[in-house]
């Protein structure tokens, strides 16, 4: 296992957590309720109490590397029953933020989904899911995802094959243009 | 703003001895730190507080006012807090009318137990009052008025914060 | 005037954020002071020593001590100086620890604020005029508010040690929640066994006089001599006739209300006797469930009852009493978990509460003592026990410990191994307080000896599925979420204060805090005290507690109570309002005022109205001072010249000459 | 007669036609007039706010402010992942700064004046269940449903505000009106799995793989959910999760605007069984038709 050590806390780490996610980490006493509720505990290599818990005591890369922030579905069944009103969705979101601006993609699939997806909006205005699949698997080197779902899904005509070009979706590329280069932080 | 970065302020606070003055006590023994402008004078109730105390710190200079006594129906007198509470308000309305800003003075209450509600009522106020700056030169709209109305006031008659 | 001053350094507390020597110096610049010096402790014996022999030599009139909150060691310093010759209001304090040095980091600051609380005392002691109490008798009669274990406690000492007690409780019989558990931690001793004989002995103590289904109406008097209404309410059995034969109970035909002695587990009688052991052990009718109460017909008990003490006609019943002390005994609730909707707000019949498995325990509980679950009535073979719920939970407004659950579940899962040998127990929890003598290694034992499982974790969700109630859970030292498949599930609820706590404060002037428990008059050195004089706590109404430390709280409230009235007369606060009858013009509007009738109208020897103050009476309120359009009557030791001065020490009058 | 902004999400262009052309079809039978979004782009979706929050508030208010520039105050989507968005969007647009920083990015500023709900909380809220007891002609008396809410239609609350976080009841309240028999299904806002269907099929598969086992447990003919990625989750992948949990669940997924136009007798082509990979036919089926003929 990992030997951590204490005194080599990042304190600037903990701020930043804390600055982007305007929640007090040191409120969390560690009860574990985010992890009882959490379905995706088992796939994790952190429990979220784990993670916050890595927060509290400076641990960037243990948390920036873990598989964990990016197995968050977002689902928000931490935040809503935390007894101290942590929104503990949004601290992993940072987190995953944080780890996407150092580098980091430890669950690479997930991250080159969500790539995938923002690209076929910028591209089109709207999601375009024949074409963000057709992304995915070239990029993830994953070419068999879902092919067994194909013939079902053509058949319901529920995969268009061509996009729906919005007319402002100049508007909609202009918004990803500004934010590359202005990397707001938020 | 840390008020202790910048030069102090006068602010008189009346306290109640049972609700407000303990938990300025309370804040105290848990260590809440605050800003230092505030002095603190203790009367029993804050049914006490005759308003003319609070025109007196604001006629003698001073830059806020503030008034703590305990939660409506937890008065140790069963109703001194009523009987602020009416003057008090209609002081508050009145202030403007003798040319002082109404925002120099307060009233709220704080409960022995409330530490930390203190510290905040006291960070809160100081920093409103430093926003205003030092009180200007009382300066009554016309003195002639003033002195009538202190006198009526003093008197006990017409002014309505009496009776 | 000869004014000396001290500033206390308070070992460190002071001095380590305020330049003691320096404010001493600076006093000594103040209009009539003419000694002024630092001391490392003024409370201390040879502080106290210090000021009296300060007063002698120097020939002082006056003393200010610059140290901390008055509310801690005014009383002290007042006796000091009485010991040094002089009237005790010829003292002032000037708080510089509490409003000084524990809240400002600036030294420099610090001590100028330091010095201007005592230039503001010293101009209020310039002021001060010597004043003298007066006696009063008191009335040697004590009321206690509750019936649970703590009142019980603290109705017998006060019994044994020879004053009258009136013991009101709002339930059909005294015991409490102590009268509901099964057994007691960390002992495992049968609860009624200890309570019973207790409770027997305050319906045969002669001096003690029992009201049940009763509550305190209203309050009014002071210290020493209290006028109390209490509402007996009309239970519609005449219980000077009423044996308790139980033949009522029996009988009646309306049985479908939930009964509140056993947690709703089970339906009551409309007419019953909660409990076996209740005292006083008579019938009482509930009237919403009563057919004859609500429809006008039925009357079996009446029918049956051999000393025909049922009377339908009976009406809620007012009984005045004067007491000169009270104690509030009036204990907790239990926090309504139905604020966790993920614990299935009732839905899920197995989700029952800790108080609830306590009478599926005991033997005279709605199951005979066997443990069988509400749903179907099997035996539970997985029992999972969750704790704080409702307890350090901010998401609920609890953030407070309730301090006895740790222990009571480990003595609930000790007792399902006993009941049930082949079941398993598991104890979600987050960390385990048992402080106190024998409490540790009983939930160790709970452990080791009865196999209970505890899992460190709070729990997240309950959902049932089949017969089974999944408890997903976490165990946050294996790291990992776990799950049971429990047969029972049961809340370790934490406790909140009693329902009407906060109006009975009201009728008392007694503050509750922030939950509503009563503050306690100095939380380490006034334990059962409350800042109205004569009023005491005891038990759980102050905050959480257990039954040793209730029973203890008790006694400690008799024995301030017995002080208090062995007394033959006390002394009245001397700073009480006194008119000037020469400016008193006799409007009376002092006496509408005034919350305590302290203040009545005379006639001058010219026939004129006079306001004339009752010394006995005034709680030195000062709300007549601001209330007189005259400036006629003064709250002595708070006058309007003392204030005022208080003000121009702060605020140095500038344009404007004084009008006071 | 209510005139709300409607905005489909990009799914109901693709994967869930069907919601889309139901939601429309029961909201014309229900006098809730729908204005689409004029040339609405997609609000990011899960995978913007997992890059950034400015960038997700952006491409969300883009669509609010297109509907500010209809003149309207009210939008309403009946995908609760567009919801959660929008709604995120909006609340965080209330600081200043944020938005400040949001409108940064945008052409056309939005001025955070719209309301943003669910299709669902329409029907919940502003519609009387009399009025659509009244309308009924096909109740759906004989049929056991379990309603599946997804983890985001109702929390966290104080973002939501609407209907209960734990145990919602709109669906099961709207299902019960129209006749059919409610199963106290307990899992209403246990997670499917999400957006992790095309990445991470396993985290899929297991926990909508428990979903269907409690729906069966419970003797559910069928679900119903309010959420495109739910449905795509339990019925497009039904067949993957019976691989991969060695199960054989034929559990149908309706969408609960499929079966409340069933019930409300509109034209079946507006309703898209046929979209659906799970076979209905058994469940619908179990239906008991009116004993009187009309």
């Amino acid at each position: 296992m990992q030997i951590f050590d204490l005194a080599a806390a990042d304190h600037a780490f903990i701020a930043e957590v804390q600055a982007r996610s305007h929640q007090d980490i040191k409120t969390c006493y560690q009860c574990g309720n985010c992890t009882a509720g959490c379905p995706y505990t088992f796939a994790y290599d952190y429990s979220v109490s784990q993670i916050m818990r890595l927060i509290q005591t400076g641990q960037k890369d243990a948390v920036l590397k873990s598989r964990s922030i990016w197995l968050c579905g977002s689902c928000q069944s931490c935040t809503t029953r935390c007894p101290n009103n942590i929104d503990v969705a949004l601290i992993m979101d940072v987190c995953r933020h944080m780890a996407r601006e150092a580098g980091y993609a430890t669950e690479r699939a997930v991250k080159v989904f969500a790539d995938s997806f923002l690209n076929s909006v910028s591209r089109y205005g709207r999601a375009f899911e024949l074409g963000l699949m057709t992304e995915y698997m070239a990029r993830s080197g994953r070419i068999f995802t879902d092919v067994d779902l194909a013939p079902s899904a053509l058949m319901r005509n529920k995969l268009p094959f061509k996009p729906h070009r919005i007319q402002g979706r100049d508007q909609v590329a202009r918004i990803f243009e500004r934010f590359r280069k202005g990397g707001a932080h938020a | 703003m840390p008020a202790q970065d910048v030069r102090e302020l006068r602010i008189v606070g009346f306290l109640c001895n049972w609700c407000s003055y303990g938990g300025a006590d309370t804040a105290g023994v848990g260590r809440f730190s605050q800003p230092t402008d505030l002095r603190i004078i203790r009367v029993p109730c804050s049914g006490r507080i005759d308003p003319l105390f609070i025109v007196r710190a604001l006629l003698n200079g001073a830059d806020g006012v503030l008034v703590s006594g305990c939660h409506p129906r937890d008065c140790h007198y069963a109703e001194g807090n009523f009987y602020a509470r009416r003057r008090l308000e209609l002081l508050k309305r009145f202030l403007p009318v003798t040319g002082f800003d109404a925002r120099r003075f307060e009233y709220t209450w704080v409960s022995a137990s409330e530490g930390q509600r203190w510290q905040h009522v006291v960070t809160e106020f100081t920093r409103r009052i430093h926003e205003l700056g030092p009180a200007p030169n009382f300066n009554p709209a016309s003195e002639m008025d003033w002195n009538a109305l202190a006198l009526h006031a003093a008197q006990g008659q017409t002014c309505p914060c009496h009776g | 005037m000869r004014i000396g001053v001290f500033i206390c350094h308070c070992g460190s507390n002071i001095a380590g954020t305020v330049d003691c020597p320096s404010v001493a110096a600076t006093a000594l610049t103040y209009p009539d002071v003419v000694f002024s010096t630092d001391t490392m402790y003024a409370c201390s014996e040879p502080g106290q020593d210090a000021i009296i022999q300060a007063v002698k030599e120097k020939n002082l009139d006056g003393v200010v001590v610059a140290s901390c909150t008055p509310r801690m060691h005014e009383q002290t310093f007042r006796r000091a100086v009485e010991r040094a010759g002089l009237n005790r209001y010829m003292f002032e304090m000037a708080n510089i620890r509490e409003h000084v040095s524990w809240i400002g980091k600036t030294k420099d600051l610090n001590t100028n604020k330091a010095a201007e609380l005592v230039r503001m005392a010293v101009e209020k002691l310039r002021r001060n005029r010597p004043l003298f109490a007066k006696r009063f008798e008191t009335v040697k009669r004590v009321l206690v508010i509750g019936g649970g274990v703590a009142g019980i406690q603290a109705a017998l000492d006060c019994a044994d040690g020879g004053q009258e007690v009136v013991l009101v409780e709002r339930e059909q019989s005294i015991g409490g929640k102590m009268a509901k558990l099964d057994k007691t931690f960390p002992t495992v001793d049968c609860s009624s066994c200890v309570l019973g004989p207790k409770m027997v002995d305050i319906a045969q103590h002669p001096n003690i006089t029992l009201y049940t289904c009763s509550e305190v109406e209203s309050v009014g008097g002071y210290v020493g001599n209290f006028q109390v209404t209490i509402r007996k309410k009309a239970t519609y059995v005449d219980w000077s006739k009423c044996t308790g034969c139980g033949l009522c109970v029996e009988k009646c035909p309306s049985r479908k209300h939930p009964d509140t002695f056993n947690e709703g587990l089970c339906t009551a009688p409309s007419i019953n006797i909660p409990f076996p052991q209740a005292i006083p052990k008579k019938a009482a009718i509930n009237a919403a469930s009563c057919i004859m109460l609500t429809k006008g017909k039925c009357g079996v008990c009446a029918k049956v009852c051999p000393v025909k003490c049922i009377d339908f006609e009976q009406k809620d019943e007012l009984v005045t009493v004067d007491v000169g002390a009270v104690v509030v005994a009036t204990g907790y609730d239990l926090f309504d978990w139905h604020k966790y909707p993920q614990y299935g707000e009732g839905r899920y019949k197995d989700v029952i509460t800790s108080m609830q498995y306590e009478r599926l325990l005991s033997a005279s509980g709605p199951t005979g003592g066997h443990i069988k679950r509400p749903s179907d009535g099997k035996e539970p073979k997985n029992v999972v026990f969750i704790q704080c719920v409702g307890s350090r939970d901010r998401s609920v407004n609890r953030p407070y410990c309730s301090g006895f659950c740790c222990m009571y579940t480990a003595k609930q899962a000790i007792l399902t191994k006993d009941h049930v040998p082949d079941s398993q127990s598991f104890v979600f929890y987050m960390d385990i307080r048992s402080p106190g003598k024998m409490y540790d290694e009983f939930t160790r034992r709970a452990m080791e000896e009865y196999g209970a499982q505890y899992v460190r974790g709070r729990v997240s969700m309950i959902y049932p599925q089949d017969d089974k109630l999944i408890v997903r859970g976490a165990d946050t030292l294996a790291g990992t979420q776990v799950e049971v498949p429990a047969d029972l599930v049961v809340l370790a609820v934490g406790a909140e204060s009693a329902r009407g706590a906060v109006q009975l404060g009201e009728k008392l002037r007694v503050a509750p805090d922030q939950y509503g428990f009563f503050v306690e008059s100095h939380p380490k050195l006034k334990p059962v005290e409350t800042n109205t004089a004569g009023v005491f706590l005891a038990g759980a109404c102050q905050g959480p507690k257990d039954i040793p430390a209730s029973v203890g709280q008790g006694s400690a409230a008799a024995s301030k109570v017995l002080g208090l009235l062995s007394k033959k007369e006390l002394e009245s606060d001397p700073a009480v309002s006194r008119v000037n009858p020469g400016r008193c013009v006799g409007c009376g509007k002092c006496v509408q005022t005034c919350p305590f009738g302290a203040i009545k109208m005379i006639e001058d020897r010219f026939g004129n109205p006079k306001a004339e103050v009752i010394d006995t009476v005034c709680q030195g309120c000062g709300i007549c001072t601001v209330t007189c359009p005259q400036g006629a009557i003064q709250l002595e030791h708070f006058t309007d010249n003392q204030i005022l001065a208080e003000v121009n020490a702060l605020c140095p009058p500038k344009m404007f000459a004084n009008f006071e | 007669m209510h005139n709300i902004a409607y905005y489909p999400g990009c799914s109901g262009q693709g994967t869930s036609t069907e919601y889309d052309r139901s939601t429309r079809a029961i909201c014309q039978a229900l006098d809730i007039a729908l204005t689409d979004v004029e040339d609405w782009s997609c609000c990011g979706s899960s995978p913007a706010h997992t890059v950034n929050h400015v960038l997700s508030a952006a491409l969300s208010a883009r669509n609010l402010a297109q509907v500010e520039a209809m003149g309207m105050t009210r939008v309403a989507t009946p995908c609760p992942s567009c919801l959660s968005n929008l709604r995120t969007a909006t609340h965080k647009m209330k600081d200043p700064d944020f938005q400040s920083k949001a409108n940064a990015l945008l052409d056309t500023p939005y001025r955070n004046t719209v309301d943003v709900q669910s299709v669902l909380q329409v029907l919940a809220e502003h519609v009387d269940p009399e009025y659509i007891k009244s309308k009924v002609v096909n109740p759906l008396t004989g049929i056991k449903i379990a309603c599946y809410y997804g983890c985001i239609m109702n929390r966290p609350p104080a973002l939501m505000q609407f209907d209960h976080h734990e145990n919602p009841m709109a669906m099961d309240n709207l299902m019960a009106a129209i006749g059919a028999e409610v199963v106290p299904f307990p899992l209403k806002v246990e997670c499917c799995g999400a957006s992790f269907g095309i990445p991470r099929g396993d985290i899929v598969h297991k926990l909508s793989g428990k979903l269907l086992d409690a729906g069966r447990r419970l003797g559910a003919d069928c679900f119903v959910t309010a959420c495109p990625l739910c449905q795509m989750n339990l019925d497009l992948r039904q067949g993957q999760i019976n691989d991969a949990l060695h199960e054989n669940f034929k559990i149908p997924i309706f969408y609960y605007t499929q079966l409340l136009g069933y019930a409300l007798g509109l034209d079946r082509a507006e309703l898209g069984f046929e979209k659906l990979c799970v076979d209905p036919r058994r469940a619908l089926g179990k239906i008991k038709q009116p004993a009187q003929t009309r």
